[in-house]
């Protein structure tokens, strides 16, 4: 071991014990709830009409800082469609019957898991994000499996449309209600499907960008850019 | 009653559409209806920032958005003081630059994707000085670094892939830090917006999680800031990356990250008394550390890329020092090396066998003026006001380090314009509208401090920190 | 207690590596690792002794633990994936133009002055 | 102290072990294999920690994408750490 690494050890052994201590004197775990939690866990359901606090937070109280997530996610395809752009489209190779076989049979089934969860984002646990991510995994299930190319030019379209409506939703909220995002549908009963208001559909939109972006950023890392 | 419609949630709600609309008005209209697009945005966004800018002006606390209709703390608010807008005006206003000089460049493929990282940073950097909320600032220094990224290693070059590659690695472990700084605040102040922050913060005073959260929001925001010694990888950034997107990383992420250690610093932390001497010296060595790597540089642009960090640092001790006159000078150097550094960028730019380009000199010869602080520049009033904070605070030292390492960074200056006030190049006429634009600009706001009624600019700029301690 | 230590060890391993390892794809590997720490460590901060998930359910009404460090980190995974697959993506362009993914050697060979203003 | 926290108290040491284990290994391809069990292990305590929305992102997002992500990069640029 050189000089730098015990250095190094000493650096994060100091971090870890100078930052524990202080988190777990001052923020001692399992502490009590702070205000915002408070506010949170007494008024959400009567606010937003939905049993899921998070989605609400993710959704509605903290909706913009969502539409910038996703607008991250956009910029990192964007970034690897810059960087390894995708110029030609090789053969496609035979794939073994057996896989074939399989990802006839376990690919939709990933993508009703992933629909289902998306569709419950607000009842259950789960959301856009998560069903964005098993969606894009089903993609590239069928991709790695089948070794051939999907037709990216679909996914860039649904990503943009679905982030154009979560913008012009946002938008909208300012001409019906005076505020970016604002709730403007009825909220309905809670723990009903149809409740909410905007909440649904915005975690829908989500969905289908987040899982359409992933897809992409995986088909070009696996190869984008490969010939130079 | 007109004025509510400057919201500037319009105009980040309706730039977003039209950036995720970019398939397809590539398919629409190829490259060209991408690239007009851009650039009405732009132009539409900086008259629109301006409008913000005014309306800001009018609430005494600075203007809070409220987000989805919930009062804050519980909603994200935009809190929108002067300063943010008008710095937020620049930014788009030299994106409106930049992509009309990128207009020329056909090298970056696909054009599209270009344009949308160019709006995106500079829409990351608004969102920046615009928001009120401690975690929505995190998610827009992440659009802003990614942003960032992908246009730093747009050109996939060799010196661009590895300039970049360091800077990510720099800004991620950075980004880490920021989540612990905020994870530590939330615990113990619960709340994240900035103006609850800073009242419950009165309560609670500066205990050991406080401080712990102040050095890694310092680390957080000093990547970007290019606070030494986290600022090794904007040489070559500076160095390699094609000069418009340089001025967008000026005007933009390098003056949000400043702008964000400002918000953290001066309006929710207070400027902690213990912390301040710690906090100068870190700026005055980025400082020194800068303009002496910045004299032996053989490369124009590397040379440039040096000095944009002292700058950086000036707006560090600036900041930090957290009085009235050093906020003001704060204030005017962010203008001023905006516009200098810009004005230099598109310069070095188009420097070729000839040397420089000849006709471009007037800007050239204001684009070094203001590089060094010197009348006619706003920054020459930035540095008699930072001169005199230093003084009025009692910090001999630190004047008389600042006015020495002043003197190396006129010294190299002038160096380099003997040699490429020479040069007998020619400057693309296209090209050339960006430098002379921001020449006039910068004309234009020398006469800010002799004007009575414009004068009130800076005191409007600084009014809400005096009377609210809100930046 | 036991949590703050080990979310913060996973964070301070992702340092060590930043700091000692030269690999960039390694770097990349421990900055990954340091985002699954931060994730923890703010789940951890949101902690209420005894609580329930914050979902609501028919007939249940228990504390809750705080929803608000949950909904940051959906966003800071999110973010931390995008992160990963652009440097990644950086990486591979290294790789393209140096055919190494040690980053002394690529700044030996940018000193070099074989990377002047290629 | 109850079987669920020793449980716990395994998984949490076996974790640390895990990354420090994917900080010196010179085989990239088992660093990133040690990387995504991180993740797993990490959304299992996020179970533990009643968050279950998040360690269902951090098992979707953390511990598969994340991992195939690195998993190509890592086919595209050499398996083996040099020093």
């Amino acid at each position: 071991m050189r000089l730098k690494h015990i250095l190094a050890w000493v650096f994060v052994i100091l971090f870890v014990g100078v930052v524990a201590y202080s988190l777990q004197t001052e923020v001692p775990f399992g502490h009590d709830l702070t205000k915002l939690a408070k506010y949170y866990v007494d008024n959400t359901a009567k606010e937003t009409g939905i049993p899921n606090f998070v989605t609400a937070i993710v959704v509605s109280y903290r909706g913009f800082d969502t539409l910038g997530e996703v607008t991250v996610l956009l910029l990192a395809t964007l970034g690897v469609i810059g960087i390894l752009p995708w110029e030609k489209h090789e053969k496609v190779k035979k794939a073994h019957p057996v896989l074939l076989w399989g990802i006839r049979i376990v690919f939709p089934i990933i993508l009703l898991v992933g629909v289902y969860i998306v569709i419950h984002g607000h009842l259950t646990p789960g959301g856009g994000f998560q069903a964005g991510a098993v969606i894009a995994s089903a993609f590239m299930l069928y991709m790695v499996s089948l070794s051939t190319h999907l037709d990216l030019e679909a996914f860039a379209f649904t990503e943009s449309i679905a982030g154009t409506g979560f913008a012009l939703i946002g938008v909208a909220g300012i001409f019906a209600g005076g505020a970016f995002l604002y709730n403007f549908l009825p909220k309905g009963n809670l723990f009903d499907l149809f409740s909410g208001g905007i909440i649904p559909i915005v975690y829908i939109l989500i969905g289908l960008k987040v899982s359409s972006e992933l897809t992409e950023v995986v088909s070009h890392m696996m190869k984008g850019g490969a010939e130079q | 009653m007109t004025l509510k419609l400057f919201d500037p949630m319009l105009m980040i709600g309706i730039s977003l559409a039209i950036v995720f609309l970019m398939p397809i008005w590539k398919a629409l209209g190829g490259k060209k209806l991408a690239w007009a697009v851009s650039v009405l945005l732009y132009a539409f966004n900086t008259l629109f920032m301006i409008g913000v800018a005014y309306r800001a002006t009018l609430y005494p606390e600075g203007l809070i958005i409220k987000i989805g209709g919930f009062k804050p703390p519980f909603g994200i608010v935009l809190h929108v003081t002067f300063w943010g807008a008008v710095l937020s005006t620049f930014v788009w206003f030299v994106a409106f630059l930049s992509i009309m000089y990128a207009s020329t460049r056909y090298d970056a493929e696909p054009a599209d994707v270009y344009y949308a990282l160019l709006t995106l940073l500079a829409l990351g950097s608004s969102g920046m000085f615009l928001t009120g909320d401690i975690f929505n600032l995190f998610v827009f220094t992440e659009i802003t670094a990614l942003a960032a990224f992908g246009l730093s290693a747009f050109m996939k070059k060799k010196g661009t892939a590895y300039a970049t590659i360091k800077y990510i690695i720099m800004a991620e472990v950075a980004s880490a830090f920021l989540l612990v700084a905020i994870a530590l605040l939330y615990g113990k102040l619960g709340t994240l917006n900035m103006l609850d922050a800073q009242q419950t913060l009165k309560t609670v005073g500066m205990t050991g999680a406080m401080v712990l959260s102040v050095l890694f929001f310092l680390v957080g925001y000093g990547v970007e800031a290019e606070i030494f010694p986290l600022n090794l990888w904007a040489p070559d950034v500076y160095k390699y990356v094609p000069e418009e997107v340089i001025a967008l990383f000026i005007s933009g992420s390098s003056k949000a990250a400043a702008f964000a250690w400002l918000r953290m610093w001066v309006m929710v932390f207070g400027v902690p008394q213990k912390m301040l001497q710690t906090m100068l010296w870190i700026g005055i060595v980025t400082f020194a550390f800068a303009e002496v790597m910045a004299y032996s540089q053989k490369s124009f642009r590397r040379a440039l890329g040096y000095a944009s960090l002292g700058q950086a640092g000036l707006v560090f001790v600036a900041i930090s020092l957290g009085s009235e006159l050093a906020l003001k000078a704060a204030f005017l150097l962010m203008i001023n090396h905006i516009l200098s550094e810009a004005i230099l960028f598109y310069i070095a730019g188009n420097i070729g066998e000839d040397g420089a380009p000849a006709n471009v000199r007037i800007p050239l010869v204001f684009g070094f003026l203001g590089a060094v602080s010197m009348p006619p520049f706003i920054g020459f009033w930035g540095k008699i006001f930072l001169f005199m904070a230093l003084a009025k605070a009692g910090y001999w030292v630190m004047f008389v380090l600042i006015a020495l390492f002043s003197i190396v960074e006129i010294a190299y200056m002038y160096k380099w314009f003997i040699s490429l006030y020479k040069g007998t190049g020619k400057m693309d006429l296209v090209r050339s509208f960006s430098p002379i634009m921001l020449t006039l600009v910068s004309f234009a706001m020398w006469f800010m401090p002799f004007v009575p009624k414009i004068m009130d600019l800076l005191d409007l700029a600084i009014k809400p920190f005096l009377q609210k301690g809100v930046m | 207690m036991m949590f703050y230590i080990a979310a913060l060890s996973l964070i301070g391993i992702g340092l060590y590596v930043v700091l000692t390892k030269k690999n960039l794809v390694k770097v990349l590997i421990g900055i990954s690792i340091a985002d699954s720490g931060v994730n923890l460590l703010l789940i951890s901060v949101g902690y209420l002794k005894g609580g329930t998930a914050p979902i609501l359910e028919k007939g249940l009404n228990k504390p809750m633990v705080d929803p608000v460090p949950q909904a940051l980190v959906l966003t800071a995974i999110v973010i931390g994936v995008a992160t990963l697959a652009l440097a990644m993506a950086v990486v591979i362009d290294v790789k393209r133009h140096f055919g190494t993914v040690e980053l002394d050697k690529v700044i030996k060979m940018m000193r070099g002055g074989d990377g002047s203003d290629a | 102290m109850t079987v669920v926290n020793f449980l716990i108290y395994v998984l949490m040491g076996l974790m640390v072990v895990m990354a420090i284990i994917a900080a010196e290994t010179k085989n990239l391809l088992s660093a990133a294999i040690f990387s995504g069990f991180i993740s797993l292990v990490v959304s299992m305590l996020f179970v533990y920690l009643q968050a279950p929305d998040v360690a269902m992102a951090e098992a979707a997002i953390g511990a598969a994408l994340s991992l195939a992500i690195i998993l190509f990069a890592i086919k595209r640029t050499g398996e083996v750490e040099e020093k």
